[in-house]
């Protein structure tokens, strides 16, 4: 294969693909780094929220509700069940000392659960809503499907639109302050209680919006939680834990490194090689690359 | 108007709180004496809502703050400003700061700024500091902070727990003048503090707390409450 | 007289642009109490962190005994015979007083018993006891250390330090939050420990450190301003203008 | 004096004693009968339990959780595994075992003990992940079919002999192993060196200014955990005749942590007691229904909100109310009303 | 009389539970079928049923339990080919049989073969051999591109297919293993265009496969392109989430529900009836298992291990699929293979090779 084609053909084609991967990842990643890095919490069922999200676009889309209707509503109704599940999950053992461990626990057995209600109700077979954007576009000779651009595109704006309610408005300090000592910040007016379940629901939801925006990509199925998940928790490591910048330029960074690796070494093993840039990551820069939510 | 009666908490089994009275008119300043782990904090925390009364009757005016959740309790005009200052962690001062608007609802954006501002100028030191996080401040300019972050919501009743531990001085006196102006602003305080001598000068009338109850009473002007007073801490 | 215990000198720190602690040069003697004041923000407690090897000065030289233990690590100045305090109380709030105290003793026992059951460690269990005597904590052994009143923690985070039985023991503003009769005790005792020990004290009590101290440092802005017997430091005009605010 | 946590290790001890009752029991009741499948199945519990036991020592004491506690308990069953198929001995896999997991946990301590908290419970974990990956990818360690056709040894315990196939003599010597790791890990813990390991979980930051090395504590720690589970991974072949990369894979990690969590933290005799619950559970529900996933994940749920102390941490309780002297009856937990972490504040 | 007990220790959570799902219907519907017809020998079949959870460890130790309390003869349903490596090795410990219908890995009745293990479907190199004379037939010297799962079963069913085509002339041009459960697939396809292939195989199963499908699709890659593949790649599971994805798609398989004999009619027609879905290759092989037990059974007139297997070893037996015989030499199944294409959702049979042509030498030199 001679350079030319080799450039044209194989890496840049590469490297569009891995960056469309990378806004599915920091997609996923979005509300998980929220929940983190404001609540403090580990939400290990954050997959499962995503699943859920993908299951009631599909449903509610097999009852004629339009795609664009959907990438509304189904966050609309993932908020209920954030704020459900922050009462009765999170909130008794928020206020324990060791809040990552209980909280991951607790997730981690809604994770279970959730996993196997969906198979329940869904049956355990693969589904897929059908493209909503169908065809594809030629850009320099590197072919693209039209949806991928739109949730290239769909994806900027949802991460520009959080990180403006995160960062510009007062609500990040009030939620880190809430998460760190409820006592104090509710002695300052800080209605704490509205706050933890509105930060849950509002990752939850984000998780849902992944889940309806990624459904017609990589299909529908009981497990499928699992998918992006494990990239999700490296994404917002790596990235500094809870930082929306930080977890755009690591997810981005990551898919990368994952896309080139299985180009230059092996797709066997992109996994080692994505965890051992984490583990490398948490060894030489514990903080991650950039700073923790909550500072303007 | 702040009116306390019979009082009682509990932590766990241990019952803290027993059985207090204590009253309060707009202006007037209660310095609350006593020895360690008599039970001060306690009372206040069970004013600001952190511990719940097993039992009692707190009223604010017209409001009863007795059970409510803390920020229910704040927005009815309560501003505490803790024993161990609670800075939060993460947060720059200014944030920390800003986190204090809360206290109050429906206040514009500039008027925030314009409060926080006037912040400054009362605590110029502050100001410098604005950008470093709130923890890494000094001892005794975190206590400025603690102290800033619940001016600016401008409260009724302000339960301030030792004040001056670990202060300078000047600062000391500084903290003291603050509490004074609250004061001629109308506000109630209740104030907990070991030193004693300088708290009487801001104090109209005071309470000694001995295990959870109120057992010496008088007020900060008369010769022989003081002396009582002085008796009873073994001052 | 011998040696000072602590010798520093031009000790620096900078935190991002400003000077923490900036070139402060002073000794502690042998049985002495030794007390640092200044304002708040003065860089105090900074100092503090830098000498027993919480923070790694920018500049500067600590000798302890003469040893050179600039930068140590916290465990290493341990060994060396120093033992501090902290400003906000800072104790094994889950584990009993008896507890916080034996773990503090514990590095008494040789070496080898580290491996041989905790019973063994007679010297640490002695020393438990005698410090729970000694600040009159024998009814609150058993209570865990974040029940007790804020007083009652401060008292132990003294009996902590001072149960390794130092060399040199600084102590950061011990009597915070303490009443007035406690205060007294304290006073007291720390007065009492320069028998074992030399003490390194931060404290804006002023009437305590005029009668507690032998040697004073006034700190501000990170610079040292005077130092001297307490009596000579408090007619500084200097200090005056800078601590208590009324020349 | 006694102090309270000698006296709740000693209750600790009464419930492991209990659990070695329950288990000779039985044995009796097993062999009499001519079970085998129930003996084995205990025998796997208690495997499982040696791995518990190491997540507990490292999060009950030392407040570090792992969740890739399976890569050494893997490390184990695939040495002896190696081992075994080429001379099938008991003591020299055990051996090679422990000096495998020994090496590797210096390796992964060195890592993983740069981080603290949540950090440490990911590096945990992704090291597991990429170690199960690479040893997935392997075909000399049978890639993903893993390994079979490791025989069935005889285990020689000086003049004595019991062939790993027999399930009451394999049931015991699986007891004596684990119970002796149990009483190893109970005397480490009780020695001065242990106390710092609890003072750690307290107040980390506190303990360099007490003159001990918080990063030595911790590596300790952390092999010793690696041992633990290397030791107990090592017996797995043995009874089951297989390894297979799914042991080093989070689920396995995961359902270690369960157990301690079901069984209750920092107690130890609750990682054996919740290992054995949680098997049984598993067998017991999952012989009822395709959905047991369901009723484990509400289990556990509710195993951490109602009972964030655990199945022990229930029982215990009452046991150190037996066996305490006076002065020790009424302990008060500290309410609730603190800020939660200690680490930003300044030292 | 009391009844033959059959283990089946299949998948019902995890990535596999849609395979275990199929595995578990179309054994259910053979015991009622055999127990409506008076059982084996008279006695009724009862099925014991365990979750493999698709790791072996879950799957022996549910196994044993079958074994040892429930006392079974006989088992089967295991997914994972290191499941049923594991089950068999137990399985001859205990002196019981197992049988595998679903797991590929040449190994199984190869080099890891078993006494007490039967396979009852095809193996990789079984199927390969149907596809890959009738691709040489349609394509002569294609330009092959080779996509498999990380995993053995993968890498054993691309070997197999490449031997098959590259011995009748064919051109590999590049192969690619993707690690399982693998998201996003586009990352090869910069190589697979590169590559300039005619012809692709892949060996992907259920999730994996939709997504790869699909994706490959939206990048406009089918339209060039023949796909083949493993039998297992596109079955009822993933059908729905291809859609038009499947089209075309070409495989080497013993079963499709399109075979024309009144057996097979009937056994569509009762699944579907039952559970409201085609069966699959999966189902149909579950089917028979039960069935040549049967047979084997009855023919041996006992259910003892030695006597079954000796009746199993060379038995020839009636499916859906039609007859199928056990090799006696290493236990795997021969039957007739089919090539399928697949026409909208329909299993298209477009050519069969005989049982005899597709089974390859037998390598077992364990008994
Ligand atoms: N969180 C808690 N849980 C249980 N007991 C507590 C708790 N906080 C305080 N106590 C106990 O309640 C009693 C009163 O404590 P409190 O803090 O109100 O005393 P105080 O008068 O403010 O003392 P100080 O002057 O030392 O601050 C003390 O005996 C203390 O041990
Ligand atoms: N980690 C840090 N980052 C930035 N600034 C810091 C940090 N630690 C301390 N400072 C600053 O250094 C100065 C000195 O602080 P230090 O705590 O030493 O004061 P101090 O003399 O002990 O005061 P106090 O009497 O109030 O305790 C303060 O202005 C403080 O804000
Ligand atoms: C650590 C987690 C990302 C694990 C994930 N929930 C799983 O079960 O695979
Ligand atoms: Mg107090
Ligand atoms: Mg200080």
């Amino acid at each position: 294969m001679n350079a030319l084609d080799y450039l044209q053909f194989v890496l840049a084609p590469q490297v569009v693909n891995g960056l469309a991967l990378g806004v599915a990842v920091v997609l996923v990643a979005l509300g998980l780094t929220i929940i983190f890095g404001l609540l403090d919490v580990i939400n290990m069922s954050h997959g499962e929220f995503y699943a859920v999200g993908a299951y009631l676009a599909l449903a509610l889309g097999a009852a004629h509700i339009d795609f664009w209707l959907l990438i509304v509503l189904v966050p609309v109704l993932m908020l209920p069940l954030g704020m459900v599940t922050e009462r009765l999950l999170i909130r008794p053992v928020f206020n324990t000392k060791d809040r990552h461990v209980t909280t991951l626990l607790v997730t981690f057995g809604l994770a279970l659960i959730a996993e196997d209600v969906l198979k329940l109700i869904f049956g355990p077979n693969t589904q897929r809503p059908p493209t909503p954007i169908p065809g594809a576009s030629e850009i320099f000779g590197i072919i693209l499907p039209n949806y991928r651009l739109f949730l290239i595109a769909i994806g900027a704006v949802i991460v520009a639109g959080v990180a403006f309610v995160v960062y510009r408005t007062r609500l990040g300090a009030m939620v880190r302050a809430a998460a760190y000592d409820r006592n104090m910040a509710a002695s300052l007016g800080v209605p704490v209680s509205l706050v933890y379940s509105g930060t849950f629901a509002f990752g939850v939801a984000l998780a849902g919006l992944a889940g309806v925006l990624l459904a017609p990509i990589y299909s529908i199925f009981p497990t499928m939680g699992r998918d992006f998940i494990l990239l999700a928790f490296t994404v917002v490591i790596v990235g500094g834990m809870g930082s929306i910048w930080g977890a755009v330029v690591a997810g981005l960074l990551l898919t990368q490194v994952q896309a080139l690796a299985s180009l230059v070494i092996s797709p066997v093993w992109t996994d080692p090689i994505v965890f051992g840039t984490m583990v490398a990551f948490l060894v030489f820069r514990p903080q991650g690359l950039f700073g923790r939510l909550g500072h303007a | 108007m702040l009116k306390i009666e019979g009082l009682n908490s509990h932590y766990g089994r241990s019952h803290i709180i027993q059985g207090i009275d204590l009253s309060a008119a707009p202006g007037e300043v209660i310095g609350i004496f006593g020895r360690n782990g008599v039970g001060k904090t306690t009372l206040l925390k069970t004013i600001a809502g952190w511990v719940k009364p097993s039992s009692g009757t707190i009223r604010l005016g017209d409001v009863s703050l007795a059970g409510l959740e803390p920020d229910r309790i704040t927005r009815s005009g309560v501003g505490l400003v803790p024993e161990d200052r609670r800075i939060f962690p993460g947060l720059t001062v200014e944030e920390n700061l800003t986190l204090g608007l809360m206290q109050v609802r429906g206040r514009s954006a500039s008027a925030g700024r314009a409060v926080i501002s006037e912040i400054y100028d009362r605590f110029p030191r502050l100001r410098e500091r604005r950008h470093q996080l709130g923890t890494t401040l000094s001892g005794g300019e975190q206590q400025m902070l603690a102290m800033a972050r619940v001016l600016v919501g401008e409260p009724q009743l302000v339960l301030v727990d030792e004040p001056s531990e670990g202060l300078a001085p000047m600062i000391v006196a500084e903290v003291f003048a603050i509490v004074r102006e609250l004061k001629e602003r109308g506000a109630m305080v209740l104030l907990v503090e070991q030193n004693v001598h300088e708290a009487l000068a801001v104090t109209d009338r005071f309470v000694v707390i001995e295990r959870g109850r109120i057992v010496l009473t008088g007020e900060a002007e008369d010769a022989k409450d003081r002396e009582r007073l002085m008796e009873a801490l073994a001052v | 007289m011998s040696r000072p215990v602590l010798e520093v000198s031009d000790l620096s720190i900078a935190f991002g642009g400003l000077r923490a602690v900036d070139q402060v040069t002073f000794a502690a003697e042998r049985h002495r109490i030794t007390t640092v004041i200044g304002p708040n923000g003065a860089g105090k407690s900074t100092l503090f962190n830098m000498i027993s090897g919480a923070l790694k000065p920018l500049s500067g030289t600590v000798l302890i005994d003469g040893v050179d233990m600039t930068g140590a690590a916290p465990e290493r100045l341990k060994g060396a015979g120093l033992s501090r305090s902290f400003q906000i109380t800072n104790l094994f709030f889950e584990l009993t007083v008896a507890e916080n105290l034996r773990l503090a003793a514990q590095v008494l026992e040789p070496a080898k018993r580290a491996l041989l059951p905790i019973r063994c460690s007679t010297r640490a269990q002695a020393k438990t006891q005698a410090m729970l005597e000694r600040f009159e904590l024998t009814h609150k052994r058993d209570e865990l250390a974040g029940n007790l009143s804020h007083g009652d923690q401060r008292r132990l985070e003294i009996a902590v330090c001072l149960a390794s039985e130092p060399k040199i023991l600084l102590l950061d503003e011990p009597t915070q939050g303490m009443s007035h009769q406690d205060t007294a005790d304290t006073a007291k005792l720390v007065r009492s420990l320069t028998q074992d020990v030399s003490v390194l004290l931060i404290e804006h009590d002023i009437g305590l450190v005029m009668e507690l101290s032998d040697h004073v440092v006034v700190m501000h802005q990170g610079r040292k301003l005077a130092e001297g017997p307490p009596a000579a430091v408090r007619a500084d005009p200097q200090v005056q203008a800078a601590y208590f605010g009324h020349a | 004096m006694l102090d309270r946590l000698t006296l709740s290790m000693r209750a600790s001890h009464v419930l492991a004693a209990l659990l070695v009752v329950a288990a000779l029991v039985l044995a009796v009741v097993g062999s009499a009968i001519g079970d085998t499948f129930y003996l084995r199945l205990a025998t796997e519990a208690l495997i499982f339990a040696g791995l518990a036991l190491s997540v507990d020592l490292l999060l009950g004491y030392s407040g570090a959780l792992s969740l890739g506690q399976a890569l050494y308990f893997g490390i184990g069953a695939y040495t002896s595994a190696l081992v075994l198929m080429k001379v099938p001995s008991f003591w020299l896999a055990m051996g090679a075992a422990a000096g495998m997991t020994f090496v590797c946990a210096i390796i992964g301590g060195l890592i993983a003990n740069r981080v603290r908290g949540v950090y440490f419970a990911l590096i945990t974990f992704g090291l597991a992940q990429v170690v199960a990956k690479v040893v997935y990818n392997i075909r000399d360690l049978g890639a993903s079919d893993g390994m079979i056709g490791i025989p069935v040894i005889d285990i020689g315990i000086g003049p004595f002999s019991v062939s790993a196939g027999n399930p009451v003599g394999f049931f015991l010597v699986v007891l004596v192993i684990i119970m002796a790791l149990y009483a190893a890990t109970a005397y480490l813990l009780d020695t001065p060196f242990g106390r710092v390991l609890t003072a750690l979980k307290a107040n980390e930051k506190r303990v360099p200014f007490l003159g001990y090395s918080v990063w030595r504590a911790r590596m300790v720690c952390y092999l010793a955990a690696a041992l633990i589970a290397g030791l107990s991974g090592a017996l797995y072949p043995m009874l089951r005749g297989f390894v297979s990369p799914e042991l080093m894979f989070f689920m396995t990690s995961g359902n270690a942590v369960i157990s301690v969590i079901l069984g209750g933290v920092g107690t130890l005799v609750g990682a054996l007691y919740g290992s054995v619950f949680l098997v049984i559970i598993k067998s017991v529900i999952g012989s009822w229904t395709d959905h047991y996933l369901i009723i484990i994940g509400l289990l556990f749920m509710a195993g951490v909100l109602f009972m964030p102390k655990g199945l022990i941490g229930f029982v215990r309780p009452h046991v150190e109310r037996m066996i305490a002297p006076r002065h020790l009856r009424e302990t008060r937990a500290p309410e609730q009303d603190a800020p939660l972490k200690a680490e930003e504040v300044k030292p | 009389a009391d009844p033959i007990k059959v283990g089946v220790v299949t998948p019902s959570t995890g990535t596999f539970a849609p395979i275990g799902q199929q595995v578990r219907w179309a054994l259910e519907l053979a015991a009622k079928e055999i127990n409506a017809a008076g059982g084996i020998m008279g006695r009724p079949v009862t099925l014991i049923v365990e979750d493999e959870e698709t790791t072996p460890a879950a799957a022996v130790q549910k196994a044993e339990k079958l074994f040892q309390v429930d006392n079974v003869d006989f088992l089967t349903g295991t997914v994972n080919s290191g499941a049923t490596l594991a089950v068999g090795q137990l399985a001859e410990r205990n002196k019981k049989l197992a049988t595998t219908s679903v797991s590929f890995a040449d190994s199984i009745t190869a080099d890891k073969c078993s006494p007490n293990v039967f396979r009852v479907n095809a193996r990789a190199g079984q199927q390969s051999a149907a596809l890959a004379a009738w691709l040489l037939k349609q394509k002569p010297k294609a330009k092959i591109y080779y996509l498999g799962p990380d995993y053995e079963m993968g890498r054993s069913t691309v070997a197999a297919f490449k031997a098959n085509a590259e011995k009748l002339g064919a051109q590999s041009v590049g192969e690619v293993f993707a690690p399982n459960d693998s998201k996003d697939y586009t990352q090869f396809f910069g190589q697979i265009r590169a590559a300039r292939p005619e012809v692709m195989y892949i060996s992907v199963a259920g999730n994996d496969t939709a997504r790869l499908l699909t994706q490959m699709q939206d990048f406009g890659l089918l339209n060039s392109l023949q796909v083949v593949g493993a039998s297992g790649t596109i079955t009822s599971a993933n059908m729905g989430a291809l859609g038009a994805a499947a089209n075309g798609f070409a495989t080497g398989a013993g079963y499709s529900p399109q075979i024309d004999t009144p057996e097979n009619k009937k056994f569509v027609a009762d699944f579907r009836a039952a559970y409201k879905v085609d069966p699959d290759l999966y189902g149909a092989d579950s089917y028979g298992t039960l069935y040549a037990y049967k047979a084997a059974v009855e023919k041996a007139g006992s259910t003892d291990t030695d006597k079954v297997r000796a009746a199993l070893e060379g038995l020839t037996w009636n499916t859906p699929q039609g007859p199928k015989t056990i090799r006696a030499g290493d236990h795997q199944a021969m039957q007739p293979m089919y090539v399928v294409r697949i026409n909208n959702g329909k299993f298209d049979i477009i050519d069969k090779v005989s049982a005899e042509d597709a089974i390859g030498p037998d390598t077992c030199t364990r008994f």
